[in-house]
């Protein structure tokens, strides 16, 4: 796995640091790379701005922080106003379709790709799986971790007694991606597919 | 959406003039009752007709510690545990004022429990109200003294097995002359015993049991917010003048709510005003409202 | 005609449901839309049954909902009114 | 600046000890609250303001401990009174958190902290000076203070005014740092005409109600003016990262603004703020640092080595914090080295040391407490430096 | 020394932040009791540990405040275990005093402080480093203390039980001072085999009943022998002054003897105690000092001047008190100068200056908290030094 | 003298091989109760037939919390306030041991009252001895909260206006199995009590009305230590199981003492073994005796 | 003859009066003489009636007299040894 | 007045803070002199050795503290042991006659003279008086201070309610003075006059 940053955002209870945090797993435990997670949190227990920062790496990560993203997963339109404009040229970014307008991003050669996660997860029975969702989401667009390592890390990071609900909101996220990137990324023209505000 | 709801038209909401607006949307969960309290508390103060430039509220550290920050008044946002004592000097400072301390079941129970007991031993004029969620809600949902026996914590990962403090039956112990308890599900009443609070001389206490959904009920698997509102719709008995020894919380029994203690004292500054005027006579200067030249 | 009125800020609304769930006269229900957090907010189903009572108010504990009747605020208005002039 | 209110000003000639004149001061300077805690041999000076509070308009509360007496205070502040504390180690070991919360609400107020032999409850009857560090650092977070050195019960009286005064101008917390000596010593302490006294008023704002930051810097204080609960002002305040109008805000860039004015107004107006009493030091070989009772003890040594022929000069420290780093640092390259006399094992002496920057030699007559140095002691570290 | 008991050793990899790596260190170094009070962000040592403590025959007591979590690991202490508690700068506020009694009782313990922005409640969730000084002096008194200060997951769970030795050793309390970054920061962590884990046990003494002083000194350590109580020694302990008996005895006398022996075994074995990282400082022209986070973000800032061909060596602090003087004074006159990037504004750079003594520049490139520098910041000050 | 008394032959005093005879004479005044109570406590000590070696001693700072220096036993001399925090973990950690702690009233309901309140929730194993002589006495005689109204204090000189705690309420009100009160004077029964609360587990507290002749009766004029015990002889009346609420001391009035509370709930101990055991069965492993590697 | 006898630590002694006092069979009288902190302690006036019943060594704040029975304690040391051998 | 250096020493409750600081008051606020006061105490209310130093100077007082006393006041054998050998020789040693057994003093030319200060004080009603009737007994013998001076400062020092039993406690002390200056110091061969020891 070559050097690569990343940023997770969104608010708080989406499950932001852990979906990071699975992420580094799965490349530092399970693949056993090198991973450093950073995390950013308000005083809000609900509702706040979240983030988390991610480095994955062949070798010891130093410097922790992530200037400009390669991957950049966005839960929110504040975590969208606030990161977005940092993503590499080039880099990918994945938003959850309900939640986040994409608009005037203009970073060169950004890939975005969305996913109602949400839906998905309230489909599933679970709003709070969320994460689960765009974990999977995102190691399909991404390919930076096999399949199987990540949803190993999955599994290794939630209690044995939501093991399946969590597997199967995985495998939707990744299920969802791997159709997504077939029909390619977002046009940024597209449609604002959320938020009423009287 | 179906209904056109006429904005422009409505008055604004009476909770409104009383927050900071430019600090919203605070920082309280969805379904937590705080806000609820606070809602309360506004209409209490347009009710009893408090004079609200000589209204302080003084909050410890918390979620509910930060109502201080979000209400439109003279407001003190302290240190953790010591609303009580910061508001026992700002009392007697200015003895104008009307002091509210605003504050969490840890706050005043756990760092604070020595300030509060002694503020109600002295019988210092202020109106305590203290939102009880039965939890650390601000740290992320640890044991606190208010957390019932056989509850899921984030410090007690297998249950708690501490018993709780019965919050009304210590205050009354330590002295204070008001005592009530509701939860939030009693918005009128809360509303109603924080009016009779406003109006009382001395140390005033008000427990208002308050959802903490993601901290508190989720752990617990007791429902979210509305359930638990449902919970307590459906569990709560009012009983005025209960003993507040026999009104102890457990995890998912009877709550007790009422007004438990209404007694007559003298408070601090009209014990100390009467005894030093009686041994000193003329000699006696009162603490006047403040100049500081 | 509806006694009351409810006024909703949606975008205050985090769709706890109490106001829904406590309203005497049952006149709200969450929508199905999304505000930008992510929330279902009220809107009132039975607009005509609203007394104005404003428990919903006292409920929320977001701030985001009230009830009121209609020409009672301008009283209340003239009331502080007075008051100031005392 | 204005004039002590004449209310309970005892003017004239007392023989008073360090305590008791400390009390005066601080009534003369205004205080009409304090919030105490017993614990020797500090007690006296709350003892003697709950005597004379009832007769001068003032209060007095003996609190539950020294958690609530140090922020009753601050509550007290906030309601309009100027307020002041008073302890000794182990109960200031106890008020460190609220040191914080003043510095960073910008609370005036007054400690006093009779300093007696530690660490922990050490020796409660007997002196030292090895709350010195403590007072600057010992609560978390970055933060300057103002501390005062009094070495006689006159200048108790006279420094816990300017510590008053200190605290009003610059909105920040002002420590007067006695030693067991200088709090149980007796002597004669003189108490002007209230005319003659000289005092900061608190500066209450007059700004518009609706524009009023309660968090705006004025002046070259850097200081904002203060409004109290009941003026209509609607201050907010609170212990977290804040902005001007004291609303919480807790960003970097909120942090960095806040938090550097708050050090900066004491930094930047050190030169103005300290003050230092010298001696000979025109001239000198060696200079003496040293400050409350040790400096009268160092005087001693300085006389003996005077006598020998030595040329010793003498810096006190009235002023301990900030520390007088431009003072020190212009007599270092004249002089062959400083003497630093004090009750503890290196404290004062690192800041001597740190502002000297090798330009002269440093040597530290240390003391654990319990009495005061031999002047023997003092006048042989003299005498090496001299060599 | 001895090897770590299998008990609770979770030997392996694992992908966890600094909070959950330091309570492991706990555990592996022996901690059987931590008391604690929880609040941001530290509380995630003390949730594990209340996770892990029933399953490893040990005991997690969440106290009603500070003050109590501080004492009554020194109880637990004195009843045979090896205990712990954990803080941020607020809570840390309210244990000095207990810092004091554990110096002066001499009791073996560790806090952990994951320091946030101050001062007061300030940036709950937010890193500084501003701390530093207040772990060395926030208790009245004179005294030492060891300090650490891990800069990765790793370093947290390594430094901990080194903390845990160092304090057996030489019976003083010893402090992880991590931050908000490292605390919360999320790495790789190998936790070696138990047999592989240096384990410093309590010196029990086996002295005679009758004859056994708990407070007399032995070897280089200067440092007594323990008794638990249970034991039948009949020990009394207590925060006065004392003899070696641990008696009460407040005289000068006593003082001298009993203090200086608590700040000598410290000072007298610092060069043992202290640890560096020294990075290319043969040769160098500046010299970064950095600890915590920040020697992450230094070393980036040192790579960028390395590019543009500037001299740079580094010296992490890993060891903060007692403050590594021998380090920095032998390299001072060798360089330009040093450059300290630490996130507050200013702390263990006044002990790089005094230390440096006048030998070679100093820059301070301070920060208030709330995030890490930027390391262009920190390669400006390196530029400006090395010009 | 008339009388030759034979010192040679005599046994030795009982209290003396529980003294560190060696730190002889103590500090305290002539007249002083505390000296009385340690009488007390060794001959409840000889009676109960207590392991010394496995009895530890906590006090807090003051008068009586010299009380740790001068017995031979493990003995710890803590901050102000603090004895039960510590007491508490000791206790932890070593739960063989019995742990008193013994220590006055400002220490354990001033500044400690905090920690009280919660240990006596908790219901830790605790023997808490609390000799209250109505005021700070180590620091020259200033109000304490056990300090009636309207007597002179050194910082209440014109008398005290603030009402003083009902130790025993409070105590029982947060938590406290076994609560009885005495004075001084009753020697025979304190040490029985004493005795009984040494064979009690959970959390134990007998308050010990004492004189402080030297500070709290010579500023009142109340005589010196000797009228003190006649006073207290003469209005003490015993009422065992007495309501806690009506057993509040006066200056010169009535005082109640007994046995006022002896009831049973788990310690906490007991209740976190028993817990942990049915959540965590096989998995748990409880803290043992220590070893400490 | 007296059934107890006292033991006086005279030296110890502040002259508090409780042992004179509260002996039910009031055999103590305090002295004349000062001990060397100038205090009066106690002397036996009544030595015969002594019960060794001890009262005078519980109410006694500075450890400074004590009743027995003699023959009492030696019995007290045998089991005290008995103890020891378990 | 010449610079004169004091120590008064004795248990506590015996009131010897008091007894030096009405000398110091007398000095510097009656009669206009300097005098520095300090004190030593430990932690007993009551028993505690107990000290004080008084500085007496026609100027300011700089070095508070007494190496070589011109005069000492020892109210107990425990201050005698501790301080006697401090006196200058040809000084002067004022001593509780019933407390202190003055022996081993092989200073040269010291004066002795003994008061019962305490059996007069109890004679006068209140044993606490002692250090009162020591006061008039020093000023008597030391005659640094006017009789007057002395008087004035000892009423301003205690309570109105117990100005006539300190001035008789005063007189009587000052009045045995008189009569022992006449009678001249103590021979140090003397008979111990205390002191019980079984
Ligand atoms: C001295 C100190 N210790 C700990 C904390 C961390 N802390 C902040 S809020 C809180 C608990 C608040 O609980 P509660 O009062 O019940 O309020 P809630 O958040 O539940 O409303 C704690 C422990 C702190 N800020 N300061
Ligand atoms: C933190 C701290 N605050 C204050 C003191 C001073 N102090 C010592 S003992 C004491 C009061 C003791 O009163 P109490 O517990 O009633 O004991 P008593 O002396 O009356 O037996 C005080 C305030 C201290 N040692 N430490
Ligand atoms: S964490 Fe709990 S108490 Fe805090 S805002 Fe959320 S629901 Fe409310
Ligand atoms: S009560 Fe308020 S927050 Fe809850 S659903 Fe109704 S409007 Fe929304
Ligand atoms: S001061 Fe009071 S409590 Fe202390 S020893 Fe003397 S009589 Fe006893
Ligand atoms: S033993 Fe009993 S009878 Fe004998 S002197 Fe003592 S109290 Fe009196």
């Amino acid at each position: 796995m070559q050097l690569t940053e990343l940023r997770i955002a969104g608010f708080g209870g989406q499950g932001v640091i852990m979906c990071a945090s699975v992420i580094g797993r799965a490349a530092s435990i399970v693949e056993n790379g090198y991973a450093t997670m950073t995390q950013n949190f308000g005083p809000e227990a609900r509702g706040g701005a979240c983030s988390a920062q991610l480095v994955l790496s062949p070798t010891p990560v130093l410097y922790p922080y992530v200037n400009k993203a390669d991957l950049m997963v966005l839960m929110s339109q504040e975590a969208y106003v606030k990161f977005a404009q940092d993503i590499k040229p080039g880099g990918t970014l994945i938003v959850e379709q309900d939640l986040v307008r994409v608009q005037g991003l203009d970073i060169p050669d950004v890939k975005v790709f969305a996913i109602p996660a949400t839906r998905i997860a309230e489909e599933l029975g679970k709003k709070m799986v969320l994460n689960v969702v765009m974990t999977g989401f995102f190691g399909a667009i991404s390919q930076l971790i096999s399949r199987e390592s990540l949803r190993k890390a999955v599994l290794d990071s939630v209690p044995a007694a939501f093991a399946e609900l969590n597997g199967k909101a995985y495998d939707a996220g990744y299920e969802y991606g791997l159709k997504h990137m077939q029909s390619g990324a977002l046009d940024l023209g597209e449609e604002d597919p959320v938020t009423i505000t009287e | 959406m179906s209904t056109p709801i006429c904005i422009q038209k409505a008055p604004e909401n009476p909770v409104e003039s009383f927050l900071r607006t430019d600090r919203m949307p605070h920082i309280w969960c969805p379904g937590c009752g705080i806000g609820t309290t606070v809602n309360c508390f506004t209409r209490a103060l347009i009710d009893s007709k408090t004079d609200l430039n000589k209204l302080s509220i003084v909050s410890g550290i918390g979620c509910t510690g930060r109502v201080a920050g979000y209400v439109n008044l003279d407001s003190f946002h302290t240190t953790h545990g010591r609303a009580i004592p910061f508001a026992t000097g700002l009392k007697l400072a200015s003895p104008e004022m009307t002091v509210v301390v605003y504050s969490g079941d840890g706050d005043l129970f756990a760092i604070g429990g020595n300030h509060l007991i002694h503020a109600a031993r002295r019988n210092v004029d202020l109106k305590v109200i203290c939102v009880n969620n039965l939890t650390y809600a601000m740290t992320g949902g640890q044991t606190g003294p208010a957390t019932p026996l056989d509850v899921i914590t984030a410090t007690a990962p297998y249950g708690t097995y501490d018993p709780a403090f019965n919050l009304p039956y210590l205050v009354e112990a330590a002295g204070a002359v008001y005592v009530a308890r509701w939860t939030t599900f009693h918005v009128k009443q809360l509303a109603k015993s924080m009016q009779e609070m406003f109006k009382k001389k001395g140390f005033c206490f008000i427990e208002v049991v308050s959802p903490c959904p993601t901290l508190y009920q989720r752990r617990n698997k007791m429902g979210d917010a509305l359930d638990t509102m449902k919970f307590y719709k459906e569990v709560s008995k009012v009983k005025h003048g209960a003993p507040t020894n026999e009104v102890g919380l457990s995890k998912s029994g009877e709550i007790i709510v009422g007004k438990f203690v209404d007694r007559e004292r003298p408070d601090f500054e009209t014990m100390m005003k009467a005894h030093l005027e009686a041994s000193l006579g003329e000699k006696y200067i009162p603490a006047e409202a403040p100049t500081c030249s | 005609m509806a006694r009351g009125s409810v006024s909703i800020v949606v975008e205050r609304c985090k769709a706890c449901g109490f106001c829904v769930e406590f309203c005497p006269s049952k006149v709200l229900a969450l929508s199905d839309a999304f505000n930008s957090k992510g929330y279902h907010p009220p809107h009132a189903v039975n607009p005509d049954k609203c007394s104005g009572c404003d428990l919903c108010g006292m409920y929320c504990p977001d701030f985001a909902i009230h009830g009121y009747r209609p020409g009672k605020p301008e009283a209340a208005d003239a009331a502080e009114k007075e008051k100031e002039a005392e | 600046m204005t004039h002590a209110d004449p209310v309970g000003v005892l003017t004239g000639a007392h023989f008073l000890d360090g305590d008791h004149a400390a009390c005066e001061g601080a009534i003369c300077a205004g205080a009409r609250f304090s919030a105490g805690y017993p614990i020797t041999p500090s007690t006296e000076v709350v003892e003697r303001f709950s005597h004379r509070a009832p007769k001068i308009g003032a209060t007095f509360i003996q609190m539950e401990d020294e958690l609530a007496a140090s922020i009753a205070i601050l509550g007290a502040v906030w309601g309009g009174v100027k307020a002041f504390t008073v302890t000794s180690g182990p109960g200031f070991s106890l008020m460190m958190e609220h040191i914080g919360y003043a510095v960073m609400t910008e609370t005036p107020c007054v400690f006093i902290d009779v300093q007696r032999g530690g660490p922990s409850t050490g020796l409660p009857t007997l002196p030292a000076q090895a709350d010195m560090m403590q007072v600057k650092w010992g609560s978390h977070g970055d933060y300057e203070i103002i501390a005062l050195c009094p070495n006689s019960p006159q200048e108790c009286f006279d420094l816990t005014i300017k510590a008053f005064n200190l605290s009003e101008k610059y909105r920040v917390p002002v420590f007067v740092m006695m030693d067991e000596v200088v709090g149980h010593m007796t002597e004669k302490v003189v108490i002007p005409r209230a005319e003659e006294i000289e005092i900061e008023p608190r500066h209450f704002t007059t700004q518009d109600k609706s524009s009023f930051q309660l968090y705006a810097p004025v002046g070259e204080e850097q200081t904002p003016e203060m409004a109290k609960a009941g003026d209509g002002y609607k201050v907010h305040v609170t212990g977290l990262t804040h902005d001007e109008r004291g609303y919480p805000n807790m960003t970097p860039a909120v942090q960095e603004r806040m938090v550097k004015r708050l050090v900066t107004k004491i930094r930047d107006n050190a030169e103005k703020i300290c003050i230092t009493e010298q001696n000979e030091v025109e001239g000198a070989d060696v200079v003496v640092v040293s400050y409350g009772i040790t400096s009268r003890v160092a005087q001693r040594a300085v006389e003996m080595a005077r006598a020998k022929g030595l040329k010793v000069g003498t810096v006190r420290l009235i002023t301990a914090w900030p520390f007088p780093d431009h003072v020190i640092r212009a007599i270092a390259p004249k002089v062959k080295g400083f003497v630093v006399a004090e009750l503890n094992l290196g404290q004062m002496v690192r800041e001597v040391e740190r502002s000297v920057a090798g330009k002269c030699r440093v040597a530290h007559v240390g003391h654990a407490g319990g009495t005061v140095h031999k002047p023997e002691e003092i006048l042989k570290a003299i005498e090496e430096v001299a060599r």
